[in-house]
């Protein structure tokens, strides 16, 4: 049985993201890095999913869909990470306190199986939610 | 290149012994001659001095720890900076100006050479990429020497042509003027968090002393024939004192002469020597060593200072003495910066305020006016703040007021708070002495050109010369008035040539000149040993490569002036 | 206020100094900034009545919509400035002297490295409220700051004298780096809260949502603060931070916390 | 017949690795094979080589479509934008060269721009920090050289400086360092178990966001002071070990990332670090660095500092600089709705700002200089294509530690592309003839 979670999410590089945005943005291969989630076991299991099943992750700031893989740098239980990039920056928090900077790691989101949802590609990701045609 | 006449101004300039007289000064093609033809624009100058375009021998105003003030004090450019206009980008900064405001601050006030004191090596890339950004004045660096590996190594057996060959090619690589030293070896201590507070200390693991490290490099400036002598921060700066390491460090210069084709006299190069000028044993019984200081080298004639005012402002300290501002930032407890650089040097930053209301402070501030005072030859002593570590260079004026009016001097001292201190810690009070023009003009034009080996080229205003010319709004035929009016004058030139490009007019930039990047280009016979040992040190200890370290293109010195030495006959 | 700005404006001459001693007339002709332009106040404002003859007998009252102005009352030193609604960053900033009566709420910079005068904020306050500028030691050093409602992250930030009361809550950082001052929150402290303090007073009558370790206990004392009597648990810190010492005594910060 | 190119600089990361050997055709015109880089950098080359690259600057049209134009237009469009524009924000500049970092300087000081780098969602917050209470730091070379303890805290180097660990911090033998590795106790702090983690002698896992509190307690115990039961979740036993590990080093050097700058307390996260660093140099040798992420972001600092004297968030609309992260740095001012012109060069604020902050991008006037295809070329006006910096054509960069590196070209770039500089200099030139500057 699935339910919704919510956990603290962080946002950073990984090889495979550093990998990809040099291979091309444009290319399926930047979702398969960036458009995902990376969880501890436990909260899968909280979650009540098998890994890689596609989720909706919400936050007060917007919402996105990606996949949720199970952790290669756990445990990190009640963490969960979303590589740097169009995804994560969907839905972290803006908030700079005036210092300039947006608070990319520690927002809290809410984890929602959607195992039918499309992951879209990065740059449509980000011309989708800001309104401009895509080609 | 167009011609000019300035006419009937009072010209000052100890190169030909002219002490104000009424002359002309010619300008062709960038050169001072004899004679220019009808056609030449003439500048009026009657009224006003008239001397060369002024030397800086020693300030901090391009590279990573001037940048690193830069940058990590914002509050010094607050509601300072200043926008473009006419010919001028925008500036900002009050104890470190920008690049483009350092070039134009320096022409407003007449001077058209400046050094940088101290260039690390591995960041001779950032140094240059500013230099290039100064507008107007002819800019070279000093690399510092004193804590770098190869030369611990080789003086430690006294390889002094092993030396010479490696200060050759660095001096190649890194497009560098002279042999600086920096607290030697105590700066390499401080990369263990340790210090040589005095010329006999031992440096960690490469077991040699201070002395060894500062005569050995004496021996190879002058085998090379450097045109600039060994130029030296001593151990033990700036503590309560310090005079004694001060002369322990002169007297290492004994018994060498100076050997040169650039007319240079001395061996040695003491700058700031107001730091070092520290009598007493704590900040309590603080007194000034000025007599010591000056006495010495008064009878010694193979050594050159340069003064190091404190100007009581609020500024920004920077210096390759590592370990020292992490003592100052200990003191004032205000920010600290520190950079220990591989195998070459340290770097260190802390803000400090010179205040009228500290005795410290205004001892200081006597200690480097007694020093130029007290000096006899102004041919050997030179005027500076040690930019930005006693004050901005842009107190030139104020300083020269104190130096040439015992009033001005005398209104400060009884502006400060602990003036009976003052008086009783130094001997400001007794001196009567007032710079005249003729001494001013030595000790900012003939002088430090002498002692940078430049004199064929700058400090003067000698047919052949360079035409770099400074006209002040100052009638030494009239009585000062008021002491302020001095610094009013030196404050803003009425004209200033750089090269005989006119590149200020009534206090306003009106040319940018032909800046140009002075270094020292010295042929040395092949030495296999030490091209071998510095592939060695590539290979294992450094973190770029010896091709990417030697790469300084084109790009980084547009308009290089080499000054050509041969050491191949040493 | 007419012709609202397509960006924001930076109204730094909007304050009794500027003022003092000019007609109507005359302060409209004053510079105002729109991004790289620079019209004047009268584009923007309908001005009313004359100054007085120095800035401290010159009373300003700005009305209208004015949540896109910056730098409303910029360094002013005596005299008086009420903003009717809502407004943007540095009100008051940098200012000596002087009365400020903000009646919506404030956004971030109010107050940086006041010196003295009175801010008081009747709505809320944002961050960096009576903090110094980037870089500098030298934050809030005398005068006064109420604000009746909440108050952002940072404030008090390398303050080193003066007073700042918050009715209501403060976000993170409050009075980091201080050095001297007092800060009293009637309301709850979020984290950080005196960090790297050296000197200085907070008093807190709400909770705060996780102590600094470096704040240790120091018993427990009877305090009126503010009018209100009450037990208050002391804690000295920032015991991480470096302490000067008075008489041979090593001083910290103080904060207490009512129970 | 082929040539191999050595000393070559890597222009991915901070890490500026200047060792890579690269094998070209014969005419210079293809990249064959890259030694001595790490996968990225790798990628990096080969990927400049790819046959669906965009060679010519393309207008964005209504139904979404591309359509190609001359550099000349593009220069025109940039130009009569930065004219009209009344607080334009010229943004990016960290994977480009100071040549062109200069220009854009030049420009951004006729147009009265702002200015800013890529700091902004990086290190910013470090500079903040560092203008608040400095920095003792060090080249990369002494830590290779004396480094007897290290500390990563809130970076990740494994996987976003991934010759970082073997070229400086971990394992290289140095002149004081002659075991590598074994010479070194490495301790890591971080909320995941990371792969730089695993490699840990120490590895403290903080609480996400208390990094503030562990770094205070850090200092506290070394003090030998008062500490509570527990801070940041670790236990206060463990932090008095660690401190102790700490002291007892000859020389160490903390090394951190967007993990401690990107976290709740931001600046004063770095501000604690540095003052920590500042307390052990009481009793050992302590330097700290900041892992910068862009191979040039360092660079765009340093030229933005000896220009206009600060560092990033530079605010020019006044006619002369202006500084205050959180008015003048790029995420407030788009998110505020402060600017009215958006131009981006050698950075992608598309993909790596928050979307609140990319949504403004698309209601204005933009221009992205970018020699690949990013969600920001994806939702700005204009793509101007140009050449690979530090492939196609060479030019100065900084490394993380402040170290000046000249970039080499190794290939030349596809027939009639512009380098960064290149359009830089024609839209400088153009912009002066419109605003009738000299």
């Amino acid at each position: 049985m699935t339910k919704n979670i919510t956990i603290n999410l962080i946002s950073g590089r990984t090889i495979q993201q550093g990998v990809a945005i040099e291979g091309g943005k444009e290319k399926a291969n930047y979702r398969t890095a960036a458009g995902i989630i990376e969880l501890d076991p436990t909260d899968l299991k909280r979650l009540g999913v098998w890994k890689n099943t596609n989720v909706r992750v919400t936050s007060p700031y917007g919402n996105v869909i990606v996949k949720a893989i199970e952790t290669t740098q756990g445990p990190h239980p009640g963490v969960a990470f979303i590589p740097m990039g169009p995804w994560a920056n969907s839905i972290v928090d803006p908030n700079t306190y005036s210092t300039g900077m947006p608070t990319f790691k520690g927002t809290p989101v809410t984890l929602e199986v959607t195992p039918n949802e499309p992951i879209m590609l990065g740059i449509q990701l980000v011309q989708k939610q800001c309104g401009v045609k895509s080609e | 290149m167009s011609e000019y006449l300035i006419k009937n101004g009072h010209v000052f300039d100890p190169v030909q012994g002219i002490k104000g007289d009424k002359k002309d000064i010619a300008i062709k093609d960038g050169k001072i001659v004899d004679k220019v033809g009808s056609g030449a624009k003439v500048i009026d100058a009657s009224g006003k001095t008239v001397m060369a375009g002024a030397v800086e021998i020693h300030a901090h105003i391009a590279g990573p720890k001037v940048n690193l003030g830069r940058i990590y004090r914002p509050e010094d450019k607050l509601f300072s900076c200043t926008p473009t206009h006419g010919m001028e980008r925008m500036g900002g900064g009050a104890s470190i100006p920008t690049t483009f405001k350092t070039g134009y601050e320096y022409a407003k006030m007449g001077y058209t050479t400046a050094m940088e004191a101290a260039m690390p090596p591995l960041f001779a890339r950032h140094v240059h990429e500013e230099i290039r950004d100064t507008p107007i004045i002819d800019e070279g660096a000093f690399p510092v020497f004193g804590n770098n590996w190869f030369v611990l190594e080789y003086l430690k057996n006294q390889e002094v042509e092993n030396t010479a060959a490696y200060i050759a090619w660095m001096l190649r690589v890194t497009k560098g003027y002279a042999v600086k030293v920096v607290n030697p070896g105590g700066t390499e201590a401080w990369a263990w968090g340790l210090n040589c507070l005095s010329v006999n200390d031992p440096v960690p693991y490469f077991d040699i002393t201070p002395a060894e490290i500062v005569k050995g490099l004496i021996e190879a400036n002058e085998y090379l024939g450097l045109p600039h002598s060994m130029h030296i921060h001593p151990n033990n700066l700036g503590n309560p004192g310090c005079y004694e390491t001060t002369l322990d460090t002169l007297k290492l210069a004994e018994g060498y002469k100076a050997k040169n084709t650039f007319g240079r006299e001395q061996v040695m190069h003491l700058t700031h020597s107001q730091f070092h000028s520290y009598k007493g044993t704590n900040w309590g019984d603080f007194e000034s060593g000025a007599k010591e200081i000056t006495d010495y080298v008064n009878k010694n004639k193979n050594i050159t200072i340069d003064t190091g005012n404190v100007t009581l402002d609020e500024t920004t300290t920077m210096t390759a003495d590592g370990p020292f501002e992490h003592h100052l930032t200990g003191l004032n407890h205000l920010k600290w910066a520190n950079c220990d650089v591989e195998l070459e040097t340290a770097a260190g930053v802390v803000p400090y305020i010179y205040s009228p209301n500290i005795s410290v402070c205004a001892i200081q501030w006597a200690i480097g006016l007694e020093i130029p005072l007290m000096m006899k030859d102004p041919m050997r002593c030179y005027i500076t703040t040690d930019h930005p570590n006693a004050g901005p260079f842009t107190r030139y004026p104020r300083v020269i007021k104190w130096l040439m009016s015992k009033k001005a001097r005398d209104t400060q001292v009884n502006a400060f708070k602990h003036k009976d201190k003052v008086l009783s810690q130094t001997s400001i009070g007794e001196l009567d002495r007032e710079i005249s023009l003729y001494e001013l003009a030595q000790m900012t034009r003939a002088g430090p050109a002498k002692s940078l080996g430049l004199t064929a080229i700058c400090g003067g205003l000698k047919p052949g010369m360079d035409a770099d010319v400074a006209v002040y709004n100052f009638n030494p035929d009239k009585p000062v008035a008021n002491p302020d009016d001095i610094e009013t004058a030196f404050s803003r030139c009425a004209a200033v040539f750089k090269s005989g490009v006119q590149v200020v007019s009534n206090g306003e930039i009106v040319g940018t000149g032909n800046k140009r990047t002075l270094w020292v280009n010295v042929k040395v016979n092949d030495n296999p040993q030490v091209m071998r040992d510095i592939n060695e040190k590539f290979v294992k200890y450094y973190s770029m490569t010896q091709n990417n370290y030697e790469a300084l293109g084109h790009h980084f010195v547009p308009n290089p002036f080499a000054l050509e030495v041969d050491a191949t006959q040493a | 206020m007419k012709n609202p700005p397509a960006l924001y404006l930076e109204a730094d001459n909007v304050s009794p100094d500027a003022f003092a001693g000019k007609t109507a007339a005359q302060i409209a002709e004053l510079s105002v900034h729109e991004g790289n332009t620079t019209p004047t106040l009268g584009k923007y404002f309908e001005v009313k009545g004359d100054a007085g003859a120095t800035a401290a007998d010159t009373k300003i009252v700005v009305k209208g919509d004015v949540k896109r102005v910056k730098y409303l009352g910029f360094k002013m030193s005596a005299g008086e400035l009420v903003i009717e609604g809502t407004t943007d960053l540095y009100v008051g900033a940098w200012m000596t002297g002087g009365k400020i009566l903000a009646k919506g709420d404030v956004a971030a910079f109010a107050a940086t490295a006041m010196k003295g005068g009175e801010l008081v904020i009747e709505g809320n306050a944002g961050n960096y409220l009576g903090a110094a500028y980037r870089g500098d030691w030298r934050g809030m050093s005398g005068g006064k700051i109420l604000v009746k409602g909440d108050a952002g992250s940072d404030i008090g930030m390398y303050m080193t004298g003066g007073e700042i009361v918050v009715n209501g809550n403060v976000d993170v950082h409050a009075m980091t780096h201080a050095e001297g001052g007092k800060l009293i929150v009637k309301g709850n402290a979020k984290s950080k809260l005196g960090g790297q303090m050296v000197k200085g007073t907070i008093y807190v009558f709400g909770n705060i949502e996780v102590m600094m370790p470096g704040f240790k206990p120091n018993g427990e004392v009877e305090l009126e603060v503010e009018g209100t009597k009450a037990k208050f648990a002391h804690f000295l810190g920032d015991i991480g931070e470096r302490h000067g010492k008075s008489k041979g005594v090593v001083v910290y910060g103080n904060l207490y916390k009512k129970i | 017949m082929t040539k191999t190119v050595t000393d070559v600089i890597c222009p991915f990361c901070g890490t500026l690795c200047d060792d890579l050997e690269v094998v070209v055709s014969d005419d210079g015109k293809k990249l064959l094979e890259v030694y001595n880089a790490c996968v990225i950098g790798t990628e990096k080359f080969l990927h400049s080589q790819s046959a669906d690259r965009v060679t010519r600057p393309r207008m964005h049209q209504e139904d979404g479509s591309w359509k190609e134009v001359s550099y000349d237009e593009a220069v025109e469009y940039t130009a009569q934008m930065l004219a009209k524009a009344k607080k334009p924000l010229m943004y990016g500049w960290s994977s480009t060269n100071c040549e062109a970092q200069s220009v854009g300087n030049e420009i951004a000081e006729i147009s009265r721009a702002c200015c800013d780098n890529t700091a902004a969602v990086c290190h910013g917050t470090t500079l903040i920090a560092v203008q608040d209470i400095g920095l003792p730091t060090c080249t990369l070379g002494e830590v290779k050289n004396r480094a007897d303890r290290v500390i990563f805290w809130g970076c990740n180097p494994a996987h976003a400086h991934p010759r970082h660990m073997s070229r400086y911090s971990i394992f290289p033998r140095g002149f004081f360092t002659g075991k590598g590795q074994m010479s070194r106790k490495l301790i890591v702090v971080d909320p995941r178990t990371t792969d730089t983690a695993k490699m840990a002698d120490v590895h403290l896992q903080v609480e996400q966001g208390r990094d503030y509190e562990l770094l205070d307690a850090l200092r506290v115990a070394l003090k030998g002071e008062w500490l509570p039961d527990e801070v940041a979740g670790i236990p206060a036993e463990k932090i008095r070990e660690a401190a102790d590990v700490l002291k007892s080093g000859r020389f160490g050097i903390i090394f951190f990332g967007m993990g401690v700058t990107q976290s709740i307390s931001k600046n004063h996260n770095i501000d604690a670090a540095i003052a920590l660093t500042k307390d052990l140099n009481e009793y050992t040798k302590y330097s700290i660095m900041p892992m910068r992420g862009h191979y040039n972001v360092t660079g765009s600092g340093e030229v933005f500092a000896w220009q206009f004297g600060f560092p990033y968030a530079v605010d020019l609309s006044r006619g002369f600089a202006r500084y205050n992260p959180g008015d003048t740095s790029s995420i407030d001012l788009l998110t505020r709705g402060e600017i009215d012109a958006m131009f981006t060069i050698g950075s992608d604020p598309g993909a790596h700002f928050p979307i609140s902050a990319v949504k403004p991008i698309a209601n204005v006037p933009s221009v992205c200089i970018d020699p690949h295809l990013t969600p920001t070329s994806g939702v700005s006006k204009l793509h101007v294509p140009v050449a690979f910096n530090g492939v196609e054509c060479g030019g100065n960069c900084y490394r993380m530690d402040n170290v000046p590196i000249d970039c080499r070209k190794v290939v030349e770039p596809p027939e009639g592309m512009l380098t960064d500089e290149q359009f830089l200099i024609k839209v400088r030139d153009r912009l002066k003839q419109l605003k009738g500057a000299a």
